[in-house]
C-alpha cells in the first residue's frame, strides 16, 4: 500500500510551490492562485491524516469541508478586493497597492 | 464459465470476457483493466453515436411542429441525413485563426464532449447494469457539468474574437446561474431516497416515481436543465442575431462538428437524467426480473424527456438576457428553496406524527402539498405583477396627465403603450 | 468501491480520446489551403478593431459570486439530505435554518438591487 | 519491495499535480496559469479519490473547478490589460522566494520522512456520507461549525458584493 509519508510529501511539495507563487508573483490574482494551491495542500494533509489515523471518526471530513467553505469565502472576498482596487487604481500589481504602507 | 442468462445478457458478456481472459492465465489486475476498457469503450461509442440519430429525430419532429417535412431526401425518411452531414464536416477545411491560442483552441471541444459523455458513467441502465455506482453520484454530475462550463470558457477565450469571448461570458453566466436552482431541486430526490447514488435513487422509486412525490421540483429541474443545455427559450449563448453563434464562432470543419456533438449529446443527456431522478429510471413491470427490459423502459422515458425538450424548443421564443437573469435569481432560486423546505418539513412531519402511512398516503400528502405550493406561488406572482403594473400605470398617468383610470385593474392584459 | 473510481478514471481518459478521433481523421482528409485572410479573426466580414479582450462589467463577477456561495451551501446540504431520513425533527430544522440564513442574504442583495442585470 | 499498481497510479498523479502546480506559478500568461491551476485541482481530486474520500474528491471538482476557477477567470477578465505578457511576472525577490520555498520543502520532507507513521488500516467506509450529514446536525458534534459556516458564507457574499459592485 501507499505509505502516509508519500501523501504528506506531495502535500508539502504542493504547499511550497504555492508559497513560491505567493512570494514571487507580482499580479494579485496570481498570488491568490498560489494561496489556493497552498489550501489544497492543506486539505490533502487533513484527508490523509483522517484516512490513516482515524478513518472511523467523521471529524476529519467535517474539518476538510469547513476548510473548503473558508477557501471559497476567501477567494470570493479576495477577488472582490482585487477588482475594487483595480477600479480605483487601474492596477493589480501587488507592489502598487501601497496606500496603507507608511 | 459463467452461466448464460438471457435476461442479463450484457452482464453475462462482461463476466464471460473476464472468465476467458483469466483462463488464458493473465494477471487479475490486467483482466479487470481489459474488462473495464471493453465496457467503457462500448458505452462511450453508443453514447457518441446516439446524437447521429437524435439530430435526425430532432429535425424531423421540429419540422412537423412547424408544418414542414424535415429532412427527406437522403435515404428512407431522410435517415441518412446525419451521415451525410458528418461526411461533409470531415472533408471541410479546418481553419485555426492565427491569433488563436492553438493548444487551448484545439483542446476545448474535446473537454466539452468529455463533460457530457462522462455523465453516462454513473447513469444506471438496468437493475444490474450501471457503470460506476459511486455513493456521491449526484455531486459527481454537478462537478462534471462544471468541467463543461470551463470548456466553453476556454473555447471562447482562445478564439481571440470579441463575439466568441462575449458569447462565452454570457454562456458561463447563464450556466452557473441556472446551476443554482438545479442543485437545489436535486436535493429533493436525494432527500426522498436517502442516497446520492443514482442506482439507489432509481431503486427508491420502485413503488412511486418522484415526479408524483415532488412534481414541482421535477418541473423546475426540467426547466433549469433546458437552460443548462442552452436550448430555446434559453438559447442566448448562441443568439445568432446578437453575437453571431457565440463561443464557437471561430470553429470550422470537424472541430465545429465536435462542438455540435457536445451540444446534441448534452441535450439528449437531459432525458436520461430527468428519467433517473423523477421518472423512475429503468423501473417498470418485470424490470427487476428481466434486466434487459429495464433498458427498454429507460430509453422510452429518456426519449420522452427529449421529445418534451424539442416540443418546448419549437414552441417558445427566445427571452432577453436581463429577463433570463431575473427569472433565475428572483423566481427559480427562491421558489426551489421553498419547494425544498416544504418537502423536507411535510415529509418529516408525516414520518414523525403519522408513522403508519403507506406509500399511497405519503404520495397524496406530498402531491397535495406541492399543488398548494404551486397555487400560492402563482397567487404571489399575480399580486406582485399587479403591484408592478399599478405602479407603472401610475407613473404613466403622472407623466401624461391622463384623466381617471379607464381600464380595469384586474384585466389580464398589460396596459396599452402610450 | 475503488473499482468504481477506476471505471470513472478510465472513462475520463476515453472521453478525452474518443472525440479526438474525428478531428484527427478530418486532419488527414480535409484540404489545407490556408491564407492570411482566411486565418484572420471572423467578425461577419468587418475588419477587426482592437483586441478581443474588451471590458466586461462587474455584474458577471457578482453573479458568479452568488453561484459560488450556493455551491458551497450545497456541499453542506447534500450530506444533510442523505442523512435526512433517519433524523429527528429538530435536526431537519437545523438544516432549514442553514438555508434560511442564506435566503436572508439573498433577500438582502436583492433589495440592494444587485440582482438587476443593468 | 516491488512497486504495486496503486503506487504507480499515485506516482503518476503526484508528478502530474506537481508539474501543473509549477506551471501555475511560472506561466507568463495568466489565463494559462488559471487553466494549469484547474488541472492541478483535478490531480488533487484524484488523490482524494485514492484516499477513499469520494465525497471530498467530488466536492473538490464541483467547488474548485466548477466554482472557484470560474470566479478566478472572471476576475482576471475584469482586470484586463494591466499586465502584458512582456512585462516581468515576478518581483525582485523571486530568487529569495525560491530559496525560502525550497528550504521549507526540504525541512518538511526531512521531518515527514523521519517520523514513523501508522500504516493504512483496511476499514469499510460505506455510508460515510450519511454519517457526515448526521454529524453536521448532531447537537453534541458539529452543529455549531455547520451554522457558523452559513453565517460565514453570508458575510462573504454581502461583503464581496458590497466591495465589487459598481454602485458606489
Amino acid at each position: 500500500m501507499i505509505p502516509l509519508s508519500w501523501y504528506l510529501t506531495l502535500a508539502a511539495a504542493l504547499f511550497c510551490i504555492g508559497l513560491y507563487g505567493v512570494l514571487a508573483r507580482r499580479n494579485a490574482v496570481a498570488i491568490l492562485m498560489g494561496v489556493e494551491l497552498m489550501l489544497n495542500a492543506v486539505i490533502i494533509n487533513l484527508v490523509a491524516f483522517w484516512r490513516y489515523n482515524q478513518p472511523t471518526v467523521i471529524g476529519g471530513q467535517v474539518f476538510a469541508i469547513i476548510v473548503f467553505a473558508v477557501a471559497a469565502a476567501e477567494a470570493a472576498v479576495g477577488l472582490a478586493l482585487i477588482i475594487s482596487i483595480y477600479r480605483r487604481r487601474s492596477s493589480v500589481v501587488a507592489e502598487d497597492m501601497n496606500l496603507m504602507k507608511w | 464459465m459463467p452461466t448464460f442468462d438471457p435476461a442479463n445478457i450484457f452482464m453475462w458478456a462482461y463476466k464471460f470476457l473476464g472468465w476467458w481472459l483469466t483462463s488464458l492465465g493473465l494477471a487479475p489486475e490486467f483482466v479487470l483493466f481489459v474488462q473495464l476498457f471493453a465496457a467503457i469503450g462500448m458505452l462511450a461509442t453508443v453514447v457518441l453515436l446516439i446524437p447521429i440519430f437524435t439530430i435526425w429525430l430532432e429535425r424531423k419532429i421540429a419540422g412537423r411542429f412547424q408544418d414542414r417535412l424535415g429532412p427527406n431526401r437522403t435515404g428512407p425518411y431522410g435517415l441518412l441525413q446525419s451521415f451525410a452531414d458528418v461526411l461533409k464536416l470531415l472533408t471541410k477545411e479546418d481553419i485555426t485563426p492565427h491569433k488563436a491560442d492553438k493548444w487551448i483552441f484545439n483542446l476545448s471541444p474535446l473537454f466539452g464532449v468529455l463533460s457530457i459523455i462522462t455523465v453516462w458513467a454513473v447513469i444506471p441502465w438496468a437493475s444490474t447494469m450501471v457503470g460506476a455506482d459511486i455513493n456521491v453520484g449526484v455531486l459527481y454530475l454537478l462537478g462534471i457539468s462544471g468541467l463543461g462550463t470551463i470548456a466553453i470558457m476556454m473555447g471562447g477565450w482562445s478564439s481571440n474574437n470579441k463575439f466568441a469571448l462575449l458569447g462565452a461570458f454570457r454562456a458561463v453566466a447563464q450556466l452557473v446561474a441556472y446551476e443554482v436552482p438545479m442543485i437545489i431541486t436535486l436535493l429533493i430526490p436525494v432527500m426522498l431516497s436517502g442516497s446520492m447514488s443514482l442506482q439507489s435513487i432509481v431503486k427508491a422509486q420502485g413503488q412511486m416515481w418522484f415526479i408524483v412525490l415532488a412534481p414541482f421540483a421535477g418541473v423546475l429541474f426540467f426547466i433549469t436543465s433546458i437552460a443548462e443545455i442552452g436550448r430555446a427559450p434559453f438559447d442566448l449563448l448562441e443568439a445568432e442575431s446578437e453575437i453571431a453563434t457565440g463561443y464557437n464562432i471561430e470553429y470550422t470543419g470537424m472541430k465545429f462538428g465536435v462542438w455540435m456533438l457536445q451540444e446534441f449529446s448534452h441535450a439528449f443527456a437531459v432525458g436520461p437524467l430527468f428519467a433517473t431522478f423523477f421518472l423512475g429510471g429503468w423501473q417498470g413491470p418485470y424490470a427487476t426480473e428481466i434486466p434487459v427490459l429495464g433498458i427498454v423502459y429507460f430509453m422510452l422515458k429518456s426519449f420522452f424527456g427529449y421529445f418534451m425538450i424539442i416540443w418546448v424548443r419549437s414552441t417558445l421564443p427566445r427571452i432577453r438576457i436581463d429577463h433570463l437573469m431575473s427569472l433565475n435569481w428572483k423566481f427559480f432560486v427562491p421558489v426551489s428553496l421553498l419547494a425544498l423546505i416544504v418537502t423536507a418539513l411535510v415529509d418529516k412531519a408525516m414520518s414523525e406524527f403519522a408513522p403508519g402511512t403507506g406509500v399511497a398516503g405519503r404520495a397524496i400528502v406530498l402531491f397535495t402539498a406541492n399543488v398548494l405550493l404551486v397555487i400560492s406561488v402563482i397567487i404571489g406572482i399575480r399580486n406582485a405583477a399587479h403591484a408592478v403594473r399599478v405602479k407603472e400605470e401610475g407613473d404613466d398617468h403622472a407623466e401624461h396627465g391622463d384623466a381617471a383610470d379607464s381600464h380595469d385593474d384586474h384585466s389580464a392584459h398589460p396596459a396599452p403603450a402610450h | 468501491m475503488q473499482t468504481d473510481w477506476l471505471f470513472i478514471g478510465i472513462f475520463l481518459a476515453i472521453g478525452l480520446v474518443f472525440p479526438a478521433v474525428p478531428i484527427v481523421l478530418a486532419y488527414f482528409i480535409s484540404p489545407h489551403k490556408s491564407n492570411p485572410l482566411k486565418n484572420d479573426t471572423y467578425e461577419c466580414g468587418i475588419e477587426t478593431v482592437g483586441e478581443a479582450w474588451v471590458q466586461f462589467k462587474a455584474q458577471y463577477y457578482i453573479f458568479a459570486l452568488v453561484f459560488v456561495v450556493f455551491d458551497v451551501e450545497s456541499v453542506f446540504l447534500f450530506p444533510w439530505a442523505v442523512a435526512y431520513k433517519a433524523m429527528p425533527f429538530f435536526m431537519v430544522f437545523e438544516g432549514i435554518l442553514f438555508i434560511l440564513l442564506l435566503v436572508g442574504a439573498l433577500v438582502y442583495i436583492w433589495r440592494k438591487g444587485v440582482l438587476e442585470w443593468a | 519491495m516491488s512497486i504495486t499498481l496503486p503506487q504507480i497510479i499515485f506516482l503518476v498523479v503526484a508528478i502530474g499535480t506537481l508539474f501543473t502546480g509549477v506551471m501555475v506559478v511560472v506561466a507568463r500568461n495568466l489565463v494559462h496559469a488559471a487553466l494549469w491551476l484547474i488541472l492541478s485541482f483535478f490531480g488533487v481530486a484524484v488523490v482524494f479519490a485514492m484516499l477513499e474520500a469520494g465525497f471530498i474528491a467530488v466536492v473538490q471538482v464541483t467547488l474548485y473547478i466548477g466554482a472557484i476557477a470560474i470566479l478566478i477567470i472572471f476576475a482576471m477578465m475584469l482586470t484586463r490589460k494591466v499586465m502584458n505578457d512582456t512585462e516581468p511576472q515576478t518581483n525582485s525577490q523571486w530568487v529569495l522566494s525560491l530559496v525560502v520555498a525550497a528550504a521549507a520543502f526540504i525541512g518538511l520532507a526531512g521531518l515527514l520522512n523521519a517520523t514513523a507513521w501508522s500504516p493504512l488500516q483496511a476499514v469499510s467506509l460505506e455510508g460515510s456520507v450519511a454519517q457526515l450529514g448526521r454529524a453536521l446536525v448532531e447537537p453534541n458534534q458539529y452543529v455549531l461549525p455547520f451554522e457558523v459556516a452559513s453565517v460565514l458564507l453570508i458575510i462573504a457574499l454581502i461583503g464581496a458584493v458590497a466591495i465589487a459592485s459598481e454602485k458606489n
